[in-house]
């Protein structure tokens, strides 16, 4: 923490360290999006003018590389993957008329465009820290007159307070020694939150079953992480939440979040 | 003393010794102890002269609802005495809440109607006497009835000044599970068994009995 | 219009008027948070037209050592921007924020009202337990309302506190605002077919509820 701290603050000088850096250091990068922003720093160009094949290929194979080394990544990260995966292959694949699909230039422009935000976010941050701030170089009356005299005691809570305090005697009451256990089925809230975490607030068709199973499950999980995310999809459309549509049989599942008043 | 050749002067002395003013009513104004010489000194320019400077200050002051006065040997800003008024409302000598109040209180919101054993049961510890009389006399708390059952406990519940304090238009404004989790307040490695209960502050429940007429004013020698 | 009629009404005028502007200095001054209308509209005679005391003290203050400055909807008397340098303090016992605090207050400041998930979406990333914890324990990020839409998230905005921890007179003094909007970046979609907006601290959007009703009604269901 202290080390990223540190790193917060100083201009973040693209670090020329060897490629190996980033394997050891996944644990170090606040999500994918903040390893793909490495990346593309390290492409050396504007942020406007990346390749993102490129940037596309080097995720897959850095997630290649942590996976035959056995290292665990979070989910995230393999969401992440699953969608490069899709993304390189609209990029690489001619589209057909008839294809109402994002095309691979739209899905570019879209991560080319969350790079830029959340840079500009980081970027924003640094100058508001940068700020000179109170009780540190601007200062309040040191020596405030407190108004006196009547004597009515007022307590002082705020809600959050409240909330905070209850949150936490709720807590005290439950054991907290518990073993994670090791899953080996997909339960469907899993599925749901990572179908959510997939087609987030995008409006456009994904067609993703494939690369889930590829990039989520071992081969052993492979059908639990089928069935479920495939239950998890229906009950999501059945809420109304999400689009599902299939063109031919055993064709690829397209899906994407509901329109609502749009037209 | 030559007028022109000493005009340029003053307009610079005129700056050096508007940014000593500056300075000392800055340091004047932040600190939380009257100052003196000595820690004033090291701030304005070598040849200044302190004490008119403070002199000046005193004067630029002397007219507005804020003095600079002398504590000692010392300078301070303070309240014009004739706006002492002004600061001699209420004593909101305001303290924050005690955390047993806290968490009483939060049980009162959430579980009530709720009997005092209730709430030590849920907080695992004793509920000192003064807690619920704080709360009561915040307004926050009341004595809603009484429990029909044996003993028949005192059964406490919010009131409007509750509401209002917490700027909640309702008692069902009060954030549930999902909200808790989401804001941080709860962990998300909760039994999936855990509830929050629904607040009530309707009129009586079934299970509660009107107040006795003695109940007023003697809130803890109920149990 | 006379002007011998009319000379002693002014000078009535300007007594008042002087009384009220020493009245709010004397309040301001003895206050160490931000004074908003409600505190001190009750002291100034009725007929003050305080937005223009408020500009005439503001004016008068605009050279010291110590300003007048806005919080939002709310002023306090602040050491000079210009000074800090002289009166810099080591940043004592007060914890850096962490990466992901300081990028969620900036994503919560340029993008508010925003809900959990647009965060999340923005950095790409679960937000933790704590962040957005630590952030409303600064007083720098509260809870704002309710997003109109399907699980009605709860919406987050910055507090005063925020405006004033950062020396900032509104939300449209946030670094490089114009320019993040004048790339888009301030919107949630590839930019062309979008109107951008802006970081909004006001009440309640169109598209908020109150922080309110239904909310236990959710989580309920989710138990």
């Amino acid at each position: 923490m202290n080390a990223l701290d540190k790193d917060w603050f100083e201009d973040p000088a693209p670090q020329s360290a060897p490629d190996d850096v980033l394997y050891v250091d996944v644990n170090g990068f606040e999500g994918p999006l903040d390893l793909l922003l490495e990346m593309a720093r390290r492409q050396k160009v504007d942020l406007a003018q990346i390749s993102v094949l490129a940037l596309a290929e080097q995720y897959l194979g850095f997630i290649e590389k942590v996976r035959q080394k056995r290292i665990e990544v979070a989910a995230d990260y393999l969401v992440m993957a699953a969608w490069l995966a899709y993304l390189k292959s609209r990029l690489m694949v001619p589209q057909s008329v008839d294809d109402d699909e994002p095309s691979g230039e739209m899905m570019a422009a879209m991560l080319q465009f969350r790079l830029k935000r959340l840079e500009a976010m980081r970027d924003a941050a640094r100058q508001l820290m940068a700020r000179p701030k109170l009780a540190q170089q601007i200062f309040a009356r040191g020596d405030g007159e407190p108004i006196n005299i009547s004597r009515t005691q007022i307590w002082e809570a705020s809600l959050y307070e409240l909330l905070k305090a209850y949150g936490s005697i709720r807590e005290r009451g439950i054991v907290s020694d518990y073993q994670p256990t090791r899953r080996s089925v997909w339960s469907l809230a899993e599925a749901r939150a990572i179908l959510e975490r997939l087609v987030g607030t995008s409006t456009e068709w994904v067609a993703l079953d494939g690369y889930l199973a590829e990039y989520l499950a071992t081969p052993a999980e492979r059908a639990t992480v089928l069935a479920s995310s495939f239950s998890a999809t229906l009950e999501l459309v059945r809420e109304g939440q999400l689009e599902l549509r299939q063109t031919l049989a055993f064709g690829p599942l397209l899906m994407r979040r509901r329109q609502s008043e749009r037209p | 003393m030559n007028d022109t050749n000493a005009a340029p002067e003053p307009a610079e002395h005129q700056d050096i010794r508007q940014r000593n003013l500056r300075i000392l009513e800055a340091l004047l104004f932040a600190s939380e102890t009257p100052l003196g010489t000595a820690e004033l000194r090291p701030f304005v320019s070598d040849e200044a002269d302190l004490d008119l400077l403070m002199a000046d200050l005193v004067a630029q002051y002397a007219d507005k609802g804020v003095n600079l006065v002398r504590r000692g040997d010392k300078w301070a800003f303070r309240t014009a005495e004739d706006l002492a008024f002004l600061l001699r409302r209420e004593e909101t000598n305001t303290r924050p809440l005690s955390r047993a109040a806290l968490e009483t209180l939060s049980i009162i919101a959430y579980h009530q109607p709720v009997t005092r054993a209730e709430i030590e049961e849920i907080r695992g510890v004793q509920t000192g006497k003064g807690t619920l009389d704080t709360l009561m006399e915040a307004d926050w708390v009341r004595m809603r009835g009484r429990r029909r059952t044996p003993g028949r406990p005192v059964t406490y519940g919010t009131t409007e000044g509750f509401l209002d304090h917490f700027n909640l238009e309702a008692l069902s404004d009060l954030p549930g599970l999902e909200e808790l989790k989401g804001a941080g307040l709860l962990s998300n490695r909760l039994p999936p068994d855990m509830q929050i209960p629904l607040p009530f502050d309707g009129a009586l429940r079934d299970d509660e009995d009107p107040l006795d007429e003695g109940d007023f004013g003697d809130a803890d020698e109920d149990e």
